[in-house]
């Protein structure tokens, strides 16, 4: 089985899901001879030609619609966005048609139409290269939102996003496109696109996270463990519909939670995390509830977004936090 | 140095004068009788469907409406001059388009009544619902006419919009997208020279909307709107060009809304009435009627018979219309998603246990 | 003293700010002779002329980037988007640029631009023109989020958005616009932007909610308040920054919260205010809190629209609920 | 009936054929000795500091940056044609532009090294800052422009933007407001046939980009973008044009990018070195430096006494941009709104106890 990279097994998944459905195509902005600028789709042009592999021209507000009439017409489009910074012209299409299209018809038409976009910050990249965005996202009826956290997750729910009939924003951590590698094997397993993952089980406190954050997650939860405090660390990874029956079950166990995202804290999806413990889980906290986050303001460039962006301390903290309350 | 690189020009057709004579150099259709008076009557249908529907909005029975009151040539000759598997995405005043292509007249009326079931007719199965975010399905019809191209199906995906539409950054991304692809797509423009309460002269400089093709390097020419053979002529060339792979057109009709914006609008707050006095002249029913008459082809008692013909149809639909009951709350739910995610479920019996009380 | 409608009052503040600024000006969709579909500018074109009532053409991702362009010089531009359905191709601006302008110069340049928006449902209108997004802009750093919920605070907050230095997204509950009068004095009092409402005091519920749903809210509590339950009511109003204080004072007095807004549930703004309560005033809280939301649904045109909107009977039945807790 | 309404032609100016030779009636400007020495300095200059600031990547000290390789003269050729009091409004890669326009040097140096205050230079204070998201400063050139319509204002708003940035709706909507009202702004084409990865072909099927404006109805032309003469006698007359209220002008400065997309770029993958070879023959420095010989305006003494003035002042640069520290990492919040909202405190006090730490 290949040891791979996130990014890796993203393409992985790309090609696998080409080969098995001739109606998969992949386009975007530098998809073809240049294989993206990840390297997401290296490969694939040489391999599926330029009829499935298409370098579309620089019009974000066009593709999310090129791919919804595509889609409707029965293809699978999975449309890069370059970077979240640049995938707002397509909100648009999102909102009003994207997630809309197969409820408006009643069922006559559809799309099943795959947005991917690289987000999340911790590469010292250019201004608006770092955001994370998905609470806005998740905000939007009719389409799911996905976001991996491991190269064997990247590949399991990308295929799944692929073969999934309705629309799906999958949201791909940069910062762990290479960080770690994992074996994955190219057997064109899905994964469920409602289920969280427990990563970590625990006792004491129950901390929910995804994408990238995983990695400080898992960290924080190591070092606690040194400190005689168990974590459970959950993946949530499909952030809507997201698997609340998870983490109130966690909860119940643990009496306490910890939030973790690199987005702004004000509405952010933590948010929606914890109104649904608050709603359904609430007496089984025995400590307030803490969310470690980005700041409510623009993301700063590189010199001093490790301030910004959520670190290990700052978690170890949260979950001693919770832990000594009283 | 100063020297030309490239030209350009913008051509428009016409074919009947406004008192309905024929211009110089027609095109065949012109002895094509039955398709002029197919032509006709689907206008007057079109303009019967628009009065009533505005009657249904008045007493409470129709929600804000959108009528094409004198634009009738645009959606009416736009939809003739498509094949019934071509792809038809509508904004939200081509009824007549929607009706020529078969759609039961039931069904508009169900959409802007406010019933969802409205835009899933029974036929033309593949064509694209009403559009309400002004110029947001031409980037759809590039979708669709990709895949026309992909699948080398001799098929076009023809899209409709208004002059307002023309300033949207989606609707000039669409069309530079199907110059790059020769896509078969042809987009017409509804120029009705108003987008609500802004005069074309606010929405662009441009002297012409069809010389909006020339920045996205693909053919643009402007038609009479308000005669509706020109429109159905110069609207099939283009079809019939993109079907035979030489990529997508723009085509602008010129025409006039006589009526208001919506049911919500009052135009009179806003423009002459002598402006518009002075475009009843021109608009496509007459000015048609005008020339079957002269040519023989139509009689006083073809049109009586037309009328009633035309109401009759209508008020079966309205009837129809107004025969449906509110579908059920929960198909809110039931046509989200293909299926109904777990996580929805509480949220669904909650509402189907509302629904049932 | 006048009797205005919320719309009059929009108009008011709008022709006030004119008045007391030659370099306020107003743009947008048929703002000008037409007077704005509303009619909420109806009468400044005539009175401030064409150089200062602006109709631009239909192109929404223009308008925000003229009103930065024109901020950054000095003008006061208040956008009209026609309703916030149409407002999604304008968020790309919002988020990449109005939100950053002062802090991407240090200061150098800022955007002292208004984005008015109509909102929201319930009055029967065609698709696209019922949904309420306020969320999505509640998580966009560097931007103020305004909603007021009577003609006398339409006046006080927009004048005050008017004048705020920085950008402000201020929606306009049109279900509302001509609801209900109240006397406003055109006296140039603002209201402040970062301040709840407390409309009605109680002490055994805490129900906050903003815009058009404050009616409900008042509607529910004065039927609690005859089956012997005392609910506060909080309207929000200023959504970012919010009031947090208000609202957990309520909570430590009343021990029970109830959130009610129109949004679609998930990563509603309701779930922020939920989260803020599990941190800080988690122990306050004596019974599980409710949310009464729109559904995670497609807002459905007006034939089932109200089976969409939470009304009075579903607030009341989540005042009820969490007061019978136990 | 057809009949031509409007035609159109694109024009392209050419100064200097690319061996450095003058070409046929050239403008005034060419006789002034000074203006031409200026213009060569910066090219050359701009392109010292280029090479420094990838060398800066490519050590580690400097994060992703934009070379303008090869393209200097469309910068540099713009921003020469601007007065002190215009407001320019840049993509990412007019370096040439802003060191021309007095910012000082370290700016962009600390910008690309990842700190805010790289936009907050000493001068010009009302020139925009560097915009990455691509062709979205056009609707902010757009509203500058406008103030200064209202203001009555003899100044101009300058924008440049890439030949990928003309397939952006925003663009398209910024032009064709600009028509409507006349507005005094220059939108600039660095034209450089390449988009990252993606050809010209790739993103428009129009001949020339300069027939973009035909579609706002507005004024655009061509000019040899490899020549710095032709592109600051166009925009000259472009922004003296637009400053007398005769409206925009979009200009297309064709060139060719001779580095990589980014320093995160590899543009071997995707284009030939051929391709690259050929096009350094046309490139903007040498031209100039030819001509200037030619002409005698120039010496290999002054050559050399220029690059090691241009690497002095870089140098210095470089050193007052390494040495500058980091900001407070609390500067996120001091400069997010004017005041800082009380909501914000908590935020704001957890960042400084950290910082203090
Ligand atoms: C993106 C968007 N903005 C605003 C509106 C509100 N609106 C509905 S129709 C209309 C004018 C459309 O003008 P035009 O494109 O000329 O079409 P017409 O109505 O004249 O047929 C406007 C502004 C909308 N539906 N969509
Ligand atoms: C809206 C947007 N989409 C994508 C990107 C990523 N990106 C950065 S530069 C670039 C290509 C720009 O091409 P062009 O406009 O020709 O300018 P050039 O880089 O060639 O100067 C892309 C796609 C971006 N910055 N903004
Ligand atoms: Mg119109
Ligand atoms: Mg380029």
């Amino acid at each position: 089985m290949p040891e791979l990279t996130l990014v890796e097994a993203v393409r992985m998944a790309l090609a696998r899901a080409m080969e098995e459905d001739p109606k998969v195509l992949v386009l975007g902005e530098d998809v073809g001879k240049n294989g993206g600028v990840f390297r997401a789709t290296e490969g694939l042009y040489e391999r599926f030609g330029p009829e499935r592999v298409i370098d579309t021209p620089l019009s974000e507000a066009l593709f999310a619609g090129l791919g919804l009439g595509l889609a409707a017409r029965g293809f699978r489009p999975v449309v890069e966005f370059q970077f979240m910074g640049f995938i707002y012209p397509a909100i648009d299409q999102v909102v009003n048609h994207v997630g809309r299209l197969r409820n408006r018809t009643r069922g006559r038409l559809s799309c099943p139409l795959v947005i991917r976009a690289p987000f999340g910050g911790g590469i010292r990249a250019p201004e608006h290269h770092s955001e994370s965005t998905e609470a806005m996202f998740c905000h939007i009826p009719g389409i799911r939102v996905v976001i991996p956290s491991s190269p064997r997750r990247a590949y399991g729910l990308l295929l799944a996003a692929i073969r999934d009939p309705d629309p799906v924003v999958f949201l791909e951590p940069k910062r762990i496109y290479r960080a770690f590698r994992e074996q994955v094997e190219d057997d064109g397993a899905q994964l469920p696109l409602d289920r969280a993952f427990v990563l970590r089980e625990g006792r004491d406190v129950t901390l929910v996270t995804w994408g990238a954050c995983v990695k400080e997650a898992l960290e924080a939860a190591e070092q606690a463990q040194e400190r005689g405090i168990s974590v459970e660390v959950i993946d949530l990874a499909t952030l809507k519909p997201y698997d609340a029956e998870t983490v109130l079950g966690s909860v119940a166990k643990t009496g306490r939670l910890v939030i973790l995202h690199e987005a702004a804290r004000t509405a952010g999806f933590g948010a929606e995390i914890v109104a649904r413990v608050a709603e359904e889980g609430l007496f089984s906290l025995t400590a307030p509830v803490v969310r470690v986050t980005g700041y409510d303001t623009v993301v700063p460039l590189p010199r001093l977004e490790d301030w910004y962006f959520p670190d290990v301390p700052r978690v170890l903290a949260a979950i001693e936090q919770v832990v000594s309350w009283r | 140095m100063r020297q030309t690189l490239a030209t350009f020009a913008v051509e428009e057709v016409r074919v009947l004068a406004p008192d309905g004579t024929l211009l110089p150099d027609p095109p065949e259709c012109v002895h094509d009788r039955d398709l002029l008076v197919r032509l006709y009557r689907a206008m007057v249908l079109t303009r019967t469907f628009d009065a009533r529907a505005i009657a249904l909005q008045r007493t409470g029975r129709l929600g804000t409406y959108a009528s094409s009151l004198g634009q009738e040539a645009v959606p009416v000759g736009t939809a003739a001059a498509m094949r019934p598997e071509d792809v038809l995405l509508p904004a939200f005043r081509e009824q007549g388009a929607l009706l020529w292509r078969g759609v039961p007249p039931e069904h508009p009326l169900l959409y802007w009544g406010g019933d969802e079931r409205g835009s899933n007719w029974p036929g033309p199965r593949e064509d694209f619902p009403i559009c309400v975010p002004v110029g947001t399905h031409a980037p759809h019809a590039a979708g669709v006419a990709m895949a026309f191209r992909l699948e080398r199906a001799p098929r076009v995906a023809v899209c409709v919009f208004g002059d307002g539409a023309t300033s949207k950054g989606d609707v000039y991304e669409a069309l530079n997208f199907a110059g790059v692809w020769r896509l078969p797509m042809v987009a017409v423009i509804n120029d009705n020279r108003w987008a609500i309460s802004v005069p074309l002269s606010l929405q662009t400089a441009a002297e012409t909307l069809a010389q909006k093709a020339i920045a996205a390097g693909i053919r643009g020419l402007r038609v009479d709107g308000n005669d509706v053979i020109a429109v159905y002529a110069a609207v099939r060339e283009a079809v019939e060009r993109a079907r035979a792979g030489g990529g997508p057109t723009l085509v602008e009709c010129v025409t006039y809304r006589l009526c208001d914006h919506t049911t919500a609008d009052d135009s009179r707050r806003y423009r002459d009435d002598a402006e518009v006095s002075e475009h009843w002249k021109l608009e496509p029913v007459a000015r048609l009627r005008r020339h079957l008459l002269e040519r023989g082809f139509w009689t006083r008692e073809d049109e009586e018979a037309l009328l009633e013909e035309c109401r009759h149809t209508v008020e079966e639909a309205v009837e129809r219309y107004l025969a449906t009951p509110p579908d059920r709350p929960t198909a809110m739910f039931h046509h989200l998603y293909a299926e109904l995610p777990a996580a929805l479920r509480p949220q669904y019996e909650e509402l189907r246990a509302r629904e049932e009380a």
